[in-house]
């Protein structure tokens, strides 16, 4: 029995628990004509719980647990000969592993019954060429040593395997039965479930923390490897971004941090303001027409793929700036600027502001606008004084929302704002951001060792530190300007 | 200009049972909402510089009738007014009013208090300040605090004005928007049940209010209690199912009605 | 996993999935999986170890690195085959109604460094036009788009045109002599006249169209199949072809290679029918569909097909 | 100093006739106007952005939605293909493709002659080369799945080269042609007479849709069969699990959880994760789900998991704002009856916030339906034509994605290719229509004013 | 279960004056609301199967007070209960405690009108559903009928049962939410002033209503009328400033009150 056939086993017999538990439930009412604690489906929900949960747990735990404790027992079998030379012990397990898991599929296909499997020797038999049949790659012939790890990796796994099955279902039935024999009016079956179901929501909210987690580990291991490298003091404070193939690169963040900084402002202020209007207008002077198209229609700016604004930052936006204002102002014959990606974004971007804000504007009372309307304001003066600060911590959300978009994205500045790191304040020039080179050294040709592809693991971890102060700042202004109806 | 002094004359003569010159008159108001009619033909006359009552029981289109008068209607997308109402001879419905300053004249306090979620101060500068009534800092505190009072609220909340309104109690939430009405002295206030959420005391205060705004402006007012009509208004207006029943002086509609209805309602009245 | 998988330089890419495509067509097996990435992700993928989730073929545009063969051995990836498939060439084309250039490697050093020789002198980089650094150059302002570092274009670039170039017009001696290295001679630069490209030639060829004065930096295949918008430039009398590139007539250019994991060969259903069909004749030829479509075909492939068919993992770099 | 303002306010409105107007309220209306007008000019700046963009995708796009095809009668000649005469489908199935290619110049041949076509300076190779590359591949199925057919003269409507459909298309012209090294003018001439005898049409390209992505030689041959799973695939996986976990997380933080340091940090974080580029979700894709948990590469269920994560922060975002906007008498009222304080939620609370948990789910499903960079990373930027099994177990085959599918073909250096990116595009954002005229519609429908 | 018999019995022999058994006690109860404290130790029985009204001054504490009885007070964050407050002897505040039982078990009607935006049905409907007390549509159809006509409101909607709730006007509105509170059959009902927005005659239905449920339910209302308080109730509770002044037969409290504070209150009142 695998796992999953395990795992669907407890669920009917959790759905059984929840109709059983329910039916208890509703006889008991009947007969006692006592009152309920709870709706009858809290019982049945209660049983189906207390039947799954503790299966489920220690089915994981030992899901877990088991490779563990039976690497480590085989792992004790292994002779330190059978490891070469500058190899590892884990190396030759995960060959344990592959070979015991190749010699399950010789079985299950049919191709080696389970008799003949136990009188097979390494020695006589071409132990790789038979696991090639069944797809399992193996980097080189079998030691005897490790062949009879594997098998005694398989007998321990199948042991293991049906305690585990017996042991889950045992759990499974033993507490299903004990729940529904403490089945009675009393019973607080809804705050079982509820407690449940909380449980369930701090799990969800604890996802959140958890990418946090996986992106600074997964981010930290190969900064750390990059700072061994090159020297942190010239990452942080060097105004040079110049990475070279054959080293000697100087991999300045401050050129970069610039360029991202200066392409979101420009993207926000052409976003921020004209997003804020669409939604005022949506919400509080369109008719019902306009605004049921316009507001999904203006969401499609949001869904039309990057590459697509990039294309028209490109061909359209980048030449009619350079010759309509750079030129003719004298500030560079560049047809990639800040202002490019920057206005191009902003277009993108203002869905996030305008869609956000509707919703939050929307559901500012109507009580709020009569009162205003009352005293002869206007409506205008209305959404200004008394809607608008209402509405403030949804809106500085939306705007937060679309200032994260502004620092990630990729594509709209790479071909709106070129790739070339400066610090300059002509906003008519090219420059680049700290997200756009995360993804060129990460894909570039440069071999992955090398601080010129490890500096893109920085320039992320960094990235990440100073959205968060960026975040938590944000956090301090909504606090404190915040303003509470009702 | 001219009807106003008649209008004044006119009430130092007469002070009570005959109709002052009137401020507001709806002639033939009916109101749709949607396919649902709430006001039938109603043709009512409000009094210059007096308080009129309107009274009926809960759902007869008292608030639409009070709402038609600044054309708070206007807000409620479905609403549709038919009719015609005037503010001093002119038509409020005419498309060449400006709502702003007509509701700047005709003010108006809810059933429900609704203070903005801003300071006490600010909820009462308000007014003053999209109208341009108050330039200084002075000034606005000077407005703010005899708005303040005339509501009866300044000692509760003078130490806290910088505080949000909305964490005052009920009673002193209306009292906070009743002040914010007052702060842009309108010509015509209207109220709609502005004591439902008040105590006795808080209601004598703001009925003296009322008494004493009636030197200067028309008040209409919509109560359940026949005791506050009875108490502040010179002339009453019976509505019942949408339907104007009957409008006379005070004193002879709580006493001797025309109509069974109005009767039967006052009749069944308790304390 | 029943198809092979391979992953690494886009610049390989498309001649990868031009075999991949008809491989899956010509045999039972199905098409390979071929996942841009580029070269260096490529080579670490494929060295993160042995096994299913791992992949089998690795595509690169330039030659695996020591620190690559290092993490390999660490993982336990131990042969890996080295398979040369041909040679890329590398272009400089403008739009098709400018005028035609005829290049050295001088005159690109001379218009891109950011420190020139001008009579005899080191000096900031002073041509605006590219009849200021050679006479019978056209009366064109100096406007360049070159591959971003992240590209191995970039390195060939660097390496074959501009380090030469450097050298050609003497510009190397004058900066030895000022005390300062070679690397000095590949300073490129930045008042807007050398701009990177970091994203691909179908940026760079928009970016042409959108300056008609600019030249940009192209694969063979890519510009041949813009034949109708692109006007070549020759590089030391020499115009790119797929003839004079395999001749050795033209300059840059450089190899190509997909590195293969010995260990997956027998286990990876495909895996080495895909090999050898990749550098068979038919494909990889001079006449094949890869040399059709702008690869240049390696002059040694049948020793490359002899190599593959034993199976011979590749020795130590040299 | 009452007075004062007082009579201030009576100079200001009272006692004038409402038809005229002071200076100050001309001005404030003046203001008004002003500020509704920006607003409006701001709609309608969105919607023309929108139009604007949408009209270059469709003016660059439509086009790939038609294809030419070639009407050819080819003879499946036995002498080349079964020499032996045995139809035996082993041997049959060692012939390449480039075995077929000579039935095609043979055929084409012949229908120039039969049609009495004579075009000047045509050179040997050109008349084959107005067809496909992919047409030997499809005669080569066409053969082994029927080896009888052998020997019979077989019609056949075959896809006409790249740039031959272009001439159709107004992409290349006879000019182009002189230059075009994969083209000649009089290649061009024999199409167009060709289809002056009927031989030659264009029409609807199912297989646009259908066909899975081809080779750099063939973009003729492209579809986005492989890429439409691929994101279909993806989507769900990311509807089932982001909006579940989303809106769950968003409930524990804004109702439930208390007010302290901890959740202040919760909260920062998730709105600090909207910030993480999306690429950096892929390197956490490549090494949690990949490298960790032994998940295959180029799978739809690793991409579906990468954009979960990145979609999970918009969304938890988007429902806290709604949640908060809820009036908490709300909240009392059903606490005032006995409901519970999950019973208030789910039964008032959420619906009441729904539409702004939609919102959130359209911008977070559409930023992940279009993005790119976290699939470079897993492996999904890839050249795949094969199709992906029916799910479940389809998740777990490679796959390719639409996004990506415009990525890669907008890096190609055949111009036809772009024109195929756009179409691309237009299938991609009616995907994204479709997906989110189901959440439009719920959001109507929950969307009121108390 | 003694307790209930030994108060009917009480309370059928005494029907007034003495007080009943008590079915909720307030014990020292101090409210804070952060910093500003709002209730000053009340000591308060609630007598079990009487109407007692809470009456003060606005701001005073009562609806403060009424929140305590059923813990509603918990969904305010920064409001901190000290004290204890009995419900058949049982701590309230007891950790143990299931407040949703709890509230079941205390129902509530609130100052402003908070009518779920659902169907005049399913604002009814709801309480039943979750706690289980119908099951068929019959049964539903049942409750939700009756318990519209206890609240006076059933002739005026039985035709649009199935549109919104917070279509109707203000006083349909409160006196759907009475409803709403009584289809749940709580032991206990907190009224806050929940005639506030309702008409004479509504007003009188609801009174004779609240006098009907006295049979069967403890009636803890806040109320500004005094009238009203002196209508429906036997006892009345007496508030100033956070502090109980008093509290006794209501009788008592009207004619002859102890402190000089609640003399004030009442005779400063009108009509
Ligand atoms: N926004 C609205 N949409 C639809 N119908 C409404 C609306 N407002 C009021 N009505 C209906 O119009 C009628 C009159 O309502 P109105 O609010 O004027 O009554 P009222 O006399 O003020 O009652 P109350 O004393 O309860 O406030 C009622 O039947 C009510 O249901
Ligand atoms: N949520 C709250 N936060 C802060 N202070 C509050 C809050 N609710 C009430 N208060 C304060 O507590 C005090 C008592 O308020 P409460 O609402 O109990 O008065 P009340 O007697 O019911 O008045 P009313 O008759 O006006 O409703 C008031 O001063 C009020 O400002
Ligand atoms: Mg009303
Ligand atoms: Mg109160
Ligand atoms: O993708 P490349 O490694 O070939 O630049």
């Amino acid at each position: 029995m695998t796992p999953g056939i395990l795992a669907i086993i407890v669920l009917v017999l959790t759905a059984a628990g929840y109709v059983l538990g329910r039916r208890r439930a509703l006889a008991l009412a009947k007969r006692d004509g006592a009152r309920l604690h709870s709706l009858p489906g809290h019982y049945g929900q209660a049983v189906a719980l207390f039947t799954m949960v503790p299966a489920l747990l220690l089915m994981a735990a030992w899901l877990f647990l088991q490779p563990l404790l039976i690497d480590n027992q085989i792992s004790s079998q292994i002779p330190d000969s059978v490891i070469p030379e500058g190899g590892a012990r884990s190396l030759v397990m995960a060959d344990v592993r592959r070979i015991a898991d190749g010699l399950d599929r010789l079985v299950e296909t049919g191709r080696v019954s389970e008799d003949a499997l136990s009188s097979m020797q390494a020695d006589t038999t071409d132990i790789r060429g038979r696991l090639a049949e069944v797809g399992v790659a193996l980097g080189s012939d079998v030691a005897p040593a490790v062949f009879d790890a594997a098998k005694s990796y398989r007998s321990i796994a199948d042991t293991s395997a049906l305690l585990r099955n017996i042991a889950v279902l045992a759990t499974a039935l033993a507490f299903g039965f004990l729940a529904l024999q403490r089945v009675k009016p009393a019973m607080r079956a809804r705050n079982i479930s509820e407690t449940f179901i909380r449980s369930l929501l701090i799990g969800s909210s604890l996802v959140a923390i958890l990418t946090t987690f996986g992106i600074v580990a997964s981010l930290l291991f190969e900064t750390i490897h990059f700072f061994r490298l090159y020297p942190a003091r010239d990452f942080f404070f060097s105004t040079v971004w110049n990475p070279q193939f054959r080293g000697g690169s100087d991999l300045g963040i401050l050129p970069l941090l610039w360029g991202t900084f200066y392409v979101s402002v420009v993207a926000l202020l052409l976003a921020v303001p004209i997003g804020l209007m669409i939604a005022i207008y949506l919400a509080e002077y369109s008719g019902r027409a306009l605004r049921s198209f316009a507001k999904p229609a203006i969401e499609i700016l949001a869904g039309i793929p990057t590459i697509v604004y990039g294309l028209f930052a490109l061909i359209t936006v980048g030449p009619f700036l350079r010759d309509w204002l750079a030129q003719p102002l004298g500030l560079g014959t560049s047809s990639s600027s800040v202002l490019t990606a920057g206005l191009v974004m902003g277009i993108m971007l203002i869905p996030f502001v305008s869609s956000l804000s509707d919703d939050v504007i929307n559901a500012v009372p109507q009580a709020m606008r009569d009162g205003s309307y009352g005293l002869g304001a206007t409506q205008s003066e209305t959404i200004r004084k008394v809607i608008m600060p209402a509405a403030l911590p949804g809106i500085v959300g939306a705007i937060l929302l679309a200032a994260s978009r502004a620092i990630g994205e990729t594509m709209i500045v790479v071909m709106g704002a070129g790739a070339a790191a400066r610090l300059g304040l002509n906003p008519l020039e090219a420059m680049t951001t700290v997200t756009v080179k995360i993804v060129s050294q990460l894909t570039g040709d440069t071999e992955f060792a090398s601080p010129e592809t490890l500096v893109a693991f920085a320039l992320g971890l960094t990235l990440f530190v100073f959205t968060l102060g960026l975040n938590i700042l944000a956090l301090y202004i909504v606090r404190k300007y915040r303003e509470q109806y009702e | 200009m001219n009807m106003l002094t008649d209008a004044a004359v006119e009430e130092t003569l007469q002070p009570l049972y005959k109709p002052a010159a009137s401020k507001m008159t709806g002639k033939d108001v009916t109101v749709h909402y949607g396919e649902k009619q709430a006001l039938f033909g109603v043709n009512l006359e409000v009094p210059e510089k007096q308080v009129m009552a309107l009274i009926g029981p809960s759902g007869c289109g008292k608030s639409t009738f009070l709402r038609c008068l600044n054309r708070m209607n206007d807000t409620i997308d479905i609403c549709r007014v038919g009719g015609s109402i005037l503010l001093d001879g002119e038509d409020i419905y005419d498309p060449r009013i400006d709502v702003v300053e007509l509701r700047a004249r005709v003010g108006m306090v809810f059933q429900k208090p609704n203070p903005f979620p801003k300071s006490i101060y600010e909820n009462v500068a308000y007014g003053p300040r999209i109208h341009g009534l108050a330039w200084k800092k002075s000034e606005f505190d000077e407005v703010v605090e005899t708005s303040l009072q005339k509501a009866g609220l300044f000692n509760e909340v003078k130490d806290r004005l910088h505080e949000p309104g909305t964490g005052l109690s009920g009673g002193q939430q209306q009292r906070l928007c009743i002040a914010r009405a007052i702060a842009v002295s309108p010509e015509v206030i209207l109220m709609d049940e502005p004591c439902s959420a008040l105590d006795p005391i808080a209601t004598a205060k703001v009925e003296e209010l009322i008494d004493e705004l009636r030197q200067n402006y028309t008040i209409v007012i919509v109560t359940h209690s026949m005791q506050q009509a009875a108490r502040v208004s010179q002339r009453t207006a019976m509505f019942h199912l949408g339907n104007l029943v009957e409008e006379g002086p005070t004193e002879k509609m709580f006493t001797n009605p025309d109509d069974k209805r109005t009767q039967d309602y006052i009749t069944g009245r308790f304390g | 996993r029943d198809q092979v998988q391979i992953a690494g330089s886009s610049t390989v890419l498309p001649y990868a999935s031009i075999v991949a495509e008809a491989f899956g067509e010509n045999t039972d097996y199905p098409t390979p999986v071929v996942e841009s990435g580029g070269s260096g992700a490529g080579r670490k993928k494929l060295c993160e170890g042995v096994g299913e989730n791992t992949i089998d073929i690795a595509n690169s545009s330039s030659r695996i690195k020591q620190s690559d063969i290092d993490l390999c051995a660490q993982n336990g990836v131990k042969d890996i085959q080295e398979v040369r498939i041909g040679y890329d060439g590398i272009v400089f084309a403008s739009d098709i109604n400018g005028p035609e250039y005829a290049f050295t490697p001088a005159d690109w050093h001379n218009a891109l460094a950011a420190k020139v020789l001008k009579d005899g002198q080191l000096v900031d980089n002073p041509y605006k036009k590219w009849n200021e650094i050679r006479a019978d150059l056209p009366d064109q302002e100096i406007l360049a788009f070159i591959p971003g570092t992240k590209h191995g274009t970039r390195e060939v670039f660097d390496e074959k045109v501009i380090i030469d170039g450097c050298e050609e017009n003497g510009t190397a001696e004058a900066l030895k002599a000022a005390g300062l290295e070679e690397k000095e001679c590949m300073a490129l630069r930045t008042d807007g006249v050398s701009i990177d490209i970091d994203g691909d030639y179908t940026e760079t060829l928009a970016r042409v169209d959108a300056n008609k004065n600019g030249i940009g930096v192209f694969g063979l295949s890519f510009y041949q199949n813009n034949t109708d918008k692109l006007r070549v430039g020759t590089m030391g009398g020499v115009v790119p072809s797929v003839e004079t590139i395999a001749a050795g007539e033209y300059p840059v250019s450089r190899p190509l290679y997909f590195y293969v994991k010995n260990a997956h060969l027998d286990v990876i259903p495909g895996l080495q029918e895909y090999v050898e069909f990749f550098v068979s004749d038919e494909i990889a030829g001079p006449d094949g569909p890869l040399a059709a479509y702008g690869l240049v075909s390696d002059p040694e492939l049948a020793k490359t097909q002899e190599k593959v068919k034993n199976r011979v993992p590749m020795g130590a770099l040299n | 100093m009452t007075d004062l303002t007082a009579s201030s306010a009576l100079a200001g409105a009272q006692g004038r006739s409402l038809f005229e107007r002071g200076e100050r309220t001309r001005r404030r209306h003046a203001a008004e106007k002003r500020f509704r007008m920006i607003g409006l000019a701001a709609v309608v700046f969105g919607i023309l952005a929108l139009f604007g963009l949408l009209g270059s995708i469709l003016t660059n796009g439509v086009s790939s939605f038609r294809q030419t095809y070639v009407a050819l009668d080819i003879h499946l000649d036995p002498a080349k293909l079964d020499k032996a005469g045995t139809r035996d489908p082993e041997a049959l199935r060692k012939l390449t493709t480039f075995t077929y290619q000579p039935l095609i110049k043979a055929a084409v041949d012949r229908l120039i002659s039969e049609k009495g076509i004579s075009i000047e300076g045509l050179g040997g190779k050109d008349a084959e080369g107005i067809i496909s590359k992919e047409a030997p591949a499809e005669l080569r199925r066409f053969v082994l799945a029927d080896p009888s057919k052998i020997g019979e003269t077989v019609r056949f409507e075959l896809l006409a080269d790249g740039r031959i459909d272009g001439y159709y298309k107004g992409r290349v012209t006879m000019e182009t042609a002189k230059l075009d090294r994969n083209v000649t003018p009089e290649q061009l001439m024999l199409a167009d007479a060709l289809k002056a005898e009927g031989a030659l049409t264009t029409r609807f390209n199912w297989s646009f849709f259908t066909a899975p992505d081809a080779s750099d030689t063939r973009p003729e041959a492209a579809g986005l069969g492989v890429a439409i799973l691929g994101s279909a695939y993806m989507m769900l996986i990311v509807l089932c699990l982001s909006l579940p976990i989303g809106v769950a997380a968003s409930i524990y933080l804004e109702e439930f959880a208390p007010r302290n340091r901890l959740t202040d940090i919760i909260e920062v974080n998730i709105a600090n994760l909207a910030a993480v580029p999306s690429i950096v979700f892929g390197i956490l894709g490549l090494a949690v789900f990949i490298n960790y948990a032994g998940l295959p590469q180029s799978a739809p269920i690793v991409g579906g998991l990468v954009l979960t994560l990145m979609t999970l922060p918009t969304i938890i975002i988007a429902t806290r704002a709604a949640l908060k906007a809820v009036p908490p008498s709300i909240r009392e009222a059903a606490l005032g009856v006995g409901a519970s304080k999950m019973q208030s939620i789910f039964h008032h609370v959420l619906p009441l916030a729904a539409p702004g948990i939609l919102t959130g789910t359209i911008i977070g499903l559409a930023q992940a339906l279009g993005e790119t960079a976290p699939l470079l990373l897993i492996g999904m930027v890839a050249f795949v034509r094969e199709f992906p099994a029916a799910p479940p177990g389809g998740f777990f085959d490679p796959a390719s994605a639409l996004p990506v599918q415009v990525y890669n073909w907008t890096q190609r250096g055949d111009p036809a290719f772009i024109e195929r990116a756009s179409g691309a595009i237009i299938v991609l954002l009616v995907f994204l229509i479709i997906m989110n005229l189901g959440a439009i519609f719920l959001r109507r429908r929950f969307e009121r004013r108390w």
